[in-house]
């Protein structure tokens, strides 16, 4: 077994008396796909927050790539390779696609240090930009404001912004909530085709997408790891049915 | 007995929010009394449908008739004076209301009165004092068609009034829905994931596809017709884990202009 | 009988001259002032009164006719006076430049006048900076510790032992402060407290508590006169604390001038204040003056301090220019302003060696006459100069 | 021309596009250069026009590009003034040199302020500058023996320019100083706006939370922004100091930092140029009306401001932009 | 002795809170409601004094008639504005709403000068509100505590209208939720109108009431602008009840730092709301940005 790229130790989170993340040890591998799935109120939005640093975990630790990043504010867990989307489609509605992966190359290039580079001067980064919207076919649409874009292509746009600060880890927050079935298909395969080094965590409901992608999958119930295994285990298990059905059709 | 009136009809209608389309060229018709089933995927538009009939979507073209008059760009309370009702999916609870205030805003003359509505859900009485956060899912559910029942609506849209229930509340509240169709007559839009609950308690059925129209007809034949079924909403397309969408999480649909509510 | 004569005379010289004053450019008056805002009210003074004294005099002064170029401070805004003042005397070409408001303004465009080299004549109080910045500055009106300095002096014989003092905390405040308290400790006066208010300050509560705690015989005031909302703020603040029941006196300086003392009301009655002007002073000449600037507004304003520096400030041009064929020379207009004396409706004033002005300062209570309240004058000091005499 | 020739040329020139010197641009500042000439008896009120109209470019840089409402920024603007007038008093006269070290003071104490000011946003944000301009007013009235109080700082001796060109009341030197340092501050924050760091400030503007998910630290854009732009204000205080040799309280007023918020707002936010419009239409219009109608001059002054809310919502310059672009769209058509 | 002194204190902080409630309470309604950042309050506050002036002295009106006035003539001033100006800014930005009423402010004060001249206005209150009271240990004056039952009885009907009526109801669903309100049948536009209208009317009782403590000119909407809005948003917008908090905290901190370090000034009540702001960003009662 390879040494996890993100994991963490006994992580809890309380708000008051709710516990919504309990005692939890995730690990994800280097290159893994890896699913984390979970019937209504199971905690996995507070897990993404407490992985990205938006929230601050009760107790627990969060390593990344071997370094301890639990104190670390959000912004800098990029810096140490940390990427993510979001579950509602975040955009800057004002500026253009392009812009918005040329500033994410750029920050990734640490040019943000420097405010005496004019944008016209930031070729390389342009030109990456470029294959990197080229990749999910964005081109097209690079020069219009991402607000006018259609829903699927902000949800393309925002990986291609994660992706843009080569990260070691891949967060996807529901990634295909929302996209009309039109779109779905260049989102899939947008995701089948993500980088291999890139070990990819998603949060999804959408079981076609689970199956289809995850080789590992993490069920979380009540804030705590119910079961782990590749998906066939999952699949099958009747504890994970009941659970996570809730209920069957009641008659 | 005379055919029925029809209370609603929509015609080749296209809506969304802000610049997007989410809608595009939906027709059909309900007659007075009767119930309908709106059924189809997640993200489909089942819920902007709800939303432009009650005016807080953007209703690009198409006509909207209710009770015999256009209501398409009146304000959406006259269009609760007009009797449409709205259990929304999210609830949308006022945090800082009472249980009995939520009630008594909503008041309008008609046939359901507080005492019939607390008769129906006894246990909104108890808690007539509590706040609406302080609710618990399925009392928040409870209370949330309680509100529409307040406005004594002609037409009820029931949007998702099952989801995120524990099974005990389940068959609470869809007890409640029943008795509201079969015993007092009120005629309702219902969108559920529970298609046989769905389908069993309405006569007509409307499946949506990507914005469209994809089956438009009796709820009995598509109850009956589980090909049709499968092909229309998915039941068990997609995965192993087959029909486990419908007790799964449901996107939320974010009011407002946010593009997370385009299908 | 002289001044219609002098009326006479001059509207003689107009008809005579009618050929000349074609020629000869006109003198211009450049008014920086502040005529708009919390303060417009003194503006309007200064514009009656210069409208009545051009009545009076006529517009025509040594053959050149006067011409008023107005601009408008809008309150303290130094770079805004700066600006009209210099535009006033680049693009407008004024021969002299007057008004002068707050203290920041009048040294702005001291530094306007010095650089022009061009008479600059304050109508209003700056502080004792004003005249040391500006060589070519005369001032009409008055300044805080020639007001002060008599108050305490007077005071002090009048059996008021201890003096609780308040100030409003801006630097007319601080000066009213320091020379009150220096008389009237020199007298033998005690100061049993002192405390400066924010100009921004809608509740004295606190501040009078402390003032019945300290039991004083008197309460020093010195606050934004010419319409301000301290005065009447103040004022009701006292009464409600029941401070002028208990017998403690108030005395102050221009607080109950002509345009706020209707606003004080009834509370102000009793109020004893030391100032240069009153509308009430006994004489002829002002008696005639308020008659008329009254008239003239259609008895809209009475007139105050402010109006009265105006015309005095007006009476100046003319005699100056008068002395110099029409002319303002910088050079000789600040010599023939030193010893220069004019009879002011407010009594004798006269110019000294350093540009101030000096008269008699009038010690009054606030009584009402004839259905309305009045500074009566009932003590007064002759020929105090504006700077301390140390 | 092959595929790989086209990849390479676009987004290059979508870049450069962004950046390009617009023809209106040098309309605009050639306007500037030529009212020299157009009216000279007016020099002083431009060169007051230019003061105002960079104290409000800081002010856009904060607001407009890093979304946060200051209402205290006269803060800056005064302590500008005052470290250029306080230089002079004790005997530096040399201007560009008591200019930059007034800008250093200033974006200084910025960033102080910036460290406690960076964890609020909107209301409280505006409502905490606020309280600071307010303070920091009263501090100077409190502690006169240095500020001089309500008297404010006079003799400021300030040496000529470059050792030749005297300030003098006519304003030249004023025009041509305050023209020179306003281009140039305009064109280094034209830079920084059309650079990554701008790219990014607009980012944070438009949706911090996605930001920060780019590894955009919205501290430490909040801390460089407040600070320029602290600097900024404090270049426009110290000209002010350094073209009417004078210092009063009121630089630091409420009033001022209203008015310079009102200014930005009539000009257009976030379009640099709307801190300039927005400037030469407000004290234009003061002065205009204030010498047509002294005592009611508020009035149509308010009534400008209440019709351009109603009638051109993005401001001056978005009006122009408008109408402009329709005049584009019917000679298209035509 | 010690005692009296600080019960004094604490009596006069309250009436001074009550004043600054007063006048600060109406936008707090408005802003919580609508999002709509009305500047121009002051200058209502400021109308509504300047009707207590009018009515009283050329019409020969009793103090205490004018006070329900100054509410019905405010509110229906209100109500005007509302329905032709302000509506049309609900969705336009806070930037525009404060440049729009900054333009209105200007007018006002304009207006009032033209009116009523530029100076401080004159008001006799009646004798009984210029009495001394004996209140046991310490005096106070009428007016004080007239301020102090009349302030209190309207922020208990406020409190009594927004907690407990189907109106309050009503307007607090549309705080929480607009469109839900509305698809439960209620006329969020006919009740921001209401609202909007209340507010206007409290604010002129606000004047009214405050004449005789804060003074009458045409600048009272420029000087008392900032107090307004440290009060609303130290409350929090939109909660009755934190606004009285804040106006009281306010007041009584203004009053002992006044009496105690009177060196401090105006320093206590800006340091004082800056502090709060710093720690709770949406006030003391406010609601987190959702």
């Amino acid at each position: 077994m390879t040494d996890p790229v993100l994991f963490t130790q006994g992580l809890c989170k309380s708000f008051g008396a709710l516990r919504v993340t309990n005692n939890l040890d995730l690990r994800i591998e280097a290159g893994a796909r890896h699913a984390l799935i979970g019937p209504n109120g199971a905690g996995k939005s507070t897990l993404v927050n407490l992985l990205t640093g938006v929230l601050k975990p009760s107790s627990g630790r969060v390593w990344l790539n071997g370094e301890d990043i639990t104190r670390l504010p959000a912004a800098e867990r990029v810096w140490k390779g940390l990427s993510r989307t979001f579950q509602v489609s975040t955009i800057f509605p004002r500026l253009t696609a392009f812009e918005a992966v040329v500033l994410a190359v750029c920050r990734r290039e640490r040019l943000l240090r420097n405010p005496s580079r004019l944008l016209s001067g930031c070729k390389p980064q342009a030109e990456e930009a470029w294959d990197f919207l080229g990749r999910f076919g964005l081109t097209g649409v690079a020069d219009r404001q991402m607000g006018e874009l259609a829903y699927g292509q902000q949800r393309l746009t925002e990986i291609v912004l994660a992706l843009a600060a080569r990260p070691k880890v891949l967060l996807l927050d529901e990634p295909a909530a929302g996209v009309p079935a039109q779109d779905s298909e260049a989102l899939f395969s947008a995701i089948e085709n993500l980088p291999r080094d890139v070990a990819v965590l998603f949060i999804e409901h959408d079981m076609e997408l689970v199956f289809r992608f995850a080789e590992k999958i993490t069920v979380l119930v009540a804030g705590e790891s119910f079961r782990e295994g590749v998906p066939a285990e999952i699949a099958s298990d009747p504890d994970v049915r009941r659970v996570y059905l809730g209920d069957e059709d009641d008659e | 007995m005379t055919s029925k009136r029809v209370l609603l009809h929509i015609e080749s209608l296209c809506a969304g929010y802000g610049e997007s389309i989410i809608i595009e060229d939906i027709g059909f018709s309900l007659a007075a009394g009767s119930s309908l089933a709106l059924l189809g995927r997640n993200g489909v538009g089942k819920s902007t449908l709800f939303r432009t009939l009650l005016g807080h979507a953007r209703q690009r073209s198409g006509v909207i008739r209710f009770n015999d008059r256009d209501i398409s760009g009146t304000t959406p309370y006259a269009r609760v004076w007009q009797g449409l009702g709205w259990v929304p999916q999210e609830r949308l609870m006022f945090p800082s209301l009472t249980v009995a205030e939520h009630l008594a805003i909503a008041d309008r003359k008609g046939a359901w009165t507080l005492d019939r509505v607390y008769g129906l859900f006894p246990r909104l009485k108890e808690r007539q004092r509590n706040l609406g956060g302080q609710l618990s899912g399925g009392e928040q559910q409870m209370l949330a068609i309680a509100r529409a029942l307040m406005t004594n609506p002609t037409l009820l849209l029931l949007d998702e009034p099952l989801e995120g229930l524990a099974p005990i509340v389940v068959k609470e509240v869809g007890d409640c829905i029943r008795r509201l169709v079969e015993e007092e007559g009120q005629a309702i839009i219902l969108v559920e994931q529970r298609v046989k609950f769905a389908l069993r308690l309405t006569e007509a059925a409307l499946v949506l596809d990507r914005g469209r129209v994809a089956y438009s007809g009796s709820s009995n034949d598509l109850l009956n017709n589980a090909r049709l079924l499968d092909d229309l909403i998915g039941l068990r397309s997609g995965s192993n884990l087959q029909g486990q969408r419908s007790g799964g999480e449901v996107r939320r649909e974010p009011d407002g202009i946010t593009a997370g509510g385009q299908s | 009988m002289i001044k219609s004569f002098a009326i006479a005379v001059v509207s003689a010289g107009v008809l005579l001259q009618s050929a000349a004053i074609a020629e000869q450019a006109p003198l211009r008056i450049g008014l920086v002032y502040c005529f708009s805002g919390p303060f417009a009210l003194a503006g309007a003074q200064v514009d009656a009164a210069i409208n009545l004294f051009m009545k009076r005099h006529g517009d025509v002064v040594a053959g050149r006719k006067v011409e008023i170029v107005r601009r408008d401070t809008t309150g303290p805004a130094p770079d805004v006076a700066r600006r009209l003042a210099g535009e006033l005397v680049t693009r407008e070409k004024v021969d002299i430049l007057t008004g002068i408001d707050f203290t920041p303004n009048a040294m702005a465009i001291a530094a306007v006048s010095t650089e022009a080299k061009i008479p600059v004549f304050s109508m209003n109080a700056g502080s004792s900076a004003f005249l040391p910045k500006a060589p070519y500055g005369a001032r009409f009106s008055f300044s805080v510790p020639q007001q002060a300095v008599p108050l305490a002096s007077w005071a002090a014989s009048s059996g008021i032992k201890s003096v609780y003092s308040l100030v409003a905390d801006y630097s007319p405040g601080l000066d009213g402060e320091k020379a009150f308290q220096t008389e009237f400790k020199r007298a033998g006066g005690q100061i049993v407290g002192s405390v400066r208010v924010p100009l921004n300050n809608p509740d004295f509560g606190s501040y009078l508590q402390r003032i019945k705690e300290a039991k004083p015989d008197a309460v020093f005031v010195f606050l934004p006169s010419g319409g301000g909302d301290l005065p009447v703020l103040f004022l009701k603040a006292f009464n409600e604390a029941g401070l002028s029941a208990s017998g403690v006196k108030i005395i102050g300086t221009g607080e109950t001038d002509e345009v706020s003392i209707d606003a004080l009301g009834d509370a102000a009655l009793g109020m004893v204040t030391a100032s240069h002007y009153s509308a009430a002073h006994e004489s002829e000449l002002n008696k005639a003056f308020v008659r008329d600037f009254e008239a003239s507004t259609g008895g809209k304003q009475r007139v105050s301090f402010a109006a009265v520096a105006a015309y005095d400030t007006m009476a100046a041009i003319y005699k100056l220019a008068e002395a110099q064929n029409g002319r303002l020379d910088p050079e000789k207009t600040v010599e023939l302003l030193k010893g220069l004396k004019l009879d002011s409706p407010r009594g004798p004033i006269e110019i000294d060696g350093s540009r101030d002005i000096v008269q008699t300062i009038y010690i009054r209570r606030v009584e009402r006459r004839n259905g309305r309240l009045e500074n009566i004058e009932f003590s007064s000091v002759p020929n105090v100069p504006a700077t301390e005499a140390r | 021309m092959t595929m790989v020739a086209l990849r390479s040329l676009e987004p290059v020139r979508l870049l450069a596009e962004r950046s390009r010197w617009r023809a209106a641009e040098f309309v605009f500042w050639s306007f500037v250069v030529a009212s020299y000439f157009l009216f000279p008896g007016y020099l002083v009120l431009i060169s007051q026009i230019l003061i105002a109209g960079l104290f409000a470019l800081s002010l856009d840089l904060l607001l407009g590009f890093g979304g946060m409402p200051s209402l205290g920024h006269a803060a800056f603007f005064g302590l500008g003034a005052y470290t250029a007038g306080l230089l002079g008093q004790m005997g530096w006269g040399e201007p560009i040199s008591g200019l930059l070290l007034s800008g250093i003071v200033a974006g200084v104490f910025g960033l102080v302020c910036s460290l406690f000011l960076s964890r609020l946003r909107t209301t409280a944000f505006l409502m905490v500058t606020l309280t600071l301009g307010l303070l920091l007013r009263e501090f100077a009235n409190r502690w006169s023996g240095l500020t001089g109080g309500d008297d404010g700082l006079s003799d400021i001796a300030l040496w000529p320019l470059f050792g030749v060109f005297r300030f003098g009341l006519s304003g030249h030197t004023a025009f041509w100083y305050g023209l020179c340092v306003t281009f140039i501050v305009f064109l280094l924050v034209r830079r920084l706006v059309h650079s990554p760091v701008g790219l990014a400030l607009e980012a944070m503007r438009e949706n911090e939370r996605r930001a920060v998910a780019l590894g955009i630290s919205p501290r430490l854009m909040v801390i460089a922004i407040f600070t320029l732009s602290s600097a900024i204000a404090g270049l426009a205080g110290a000209l002010l100091t350094q073209t009417t040799s004078f210092v009063a309280l009121e630089v630091l007023s409420f009033e001022r930092s209203a008015g310079v918020l009102i200014m930005l707002v009539l000009g257009g936010v976030g379009t640099l140029y709307g801190a300039l419009v927005g400037a030469a239409v407000y004290l234009v219009a003061r002065d205009v009306l204030s010498a047509l109608d002294p005592v009611y001059w508020y009035f149509w002054l308010g009534l400008i401001i209440v019709m351009v809310v109603l009638f051109a919502n993005d401001g001056l310059v978005g009006l122009s932009q408008r109408l402009q672009a329709r005049a584009v769209r019917r000679w298209e058509a035509a | 002795m010690m005692i009296a002194s600080v019960l004094e204190l604490i009596f006069n902080g309250v009436a001074y809170g009550i004043v600054l409630f007063l006048i600060a309470c109406g936008l707090s309604i408005t802003m919580g409601l609508m999002g709509f950042t009305n500047l121009a309050h002051g200058s209502i506050v400021m109308f509504g004094g300047y009707l207590v002036v009018a009515l009283m002295k050329g019409f020969g009106w009793p103090f205490l008639a004018t006070i329900p006035a100054a509410f019905v003539v405010c509110a229906l001033v209100g109500a005007g504005f509302e329905r032709l100006l302000f509506r049309r800014l609900y969705s336009a930005g806070e930037l525009n709403q404060v440049l729009l009423t900054i333009g209105l402010v200007f007018i006002s004060v304009a207006i009032a000068t033209y009116l009523w001249g530029a100076g401080q206005q004159p008001l006799q209150m009646p004798a009984y509100l210029n009495a001394r009271l004996s209140l046991g240990l310490f005096e106070v004056s009428s007016y004080r505590l007239f301020l102090l039952l009349v302030g209190g009885a309207m922020t208990g009907l406020l409190a009594l209208v927004f907690e407990r009526s189907n109106l309050g109801a009503q307007v607090r669903a549309a705080v929480d939720n607009r469109q839900m309100a509305m698809s439960c049948g209620i006329n969020v536009d006919r009740l921001f109108t209401l609202v909007f209208a209340v507010g206007c009317g409290i604010a002129g009782t606000g004047g009214a009431l405050s004449v005789n403590l804060l003074g009458l000119d045409p600048s009272f909407p420029l000087r008392y602008l900032v107090f307004i809005l440290i009060v609303v948003t130290v409350g929090g917008s939109g909660s009755i009840w934190g606004t009285l908090i804040a106006a009281l905290l306010l007041g009584i901190c203004d009053v002992f730092s006044k009496y105690y370090v009177p060196e401090a000034g105006a320093f206590t009540i800006f340091a004082l709301a800056a502090v709060i702001l710093f720690w709770h960003p949406q006030g003391l009662f406010g609601r987190a940005a959702t």
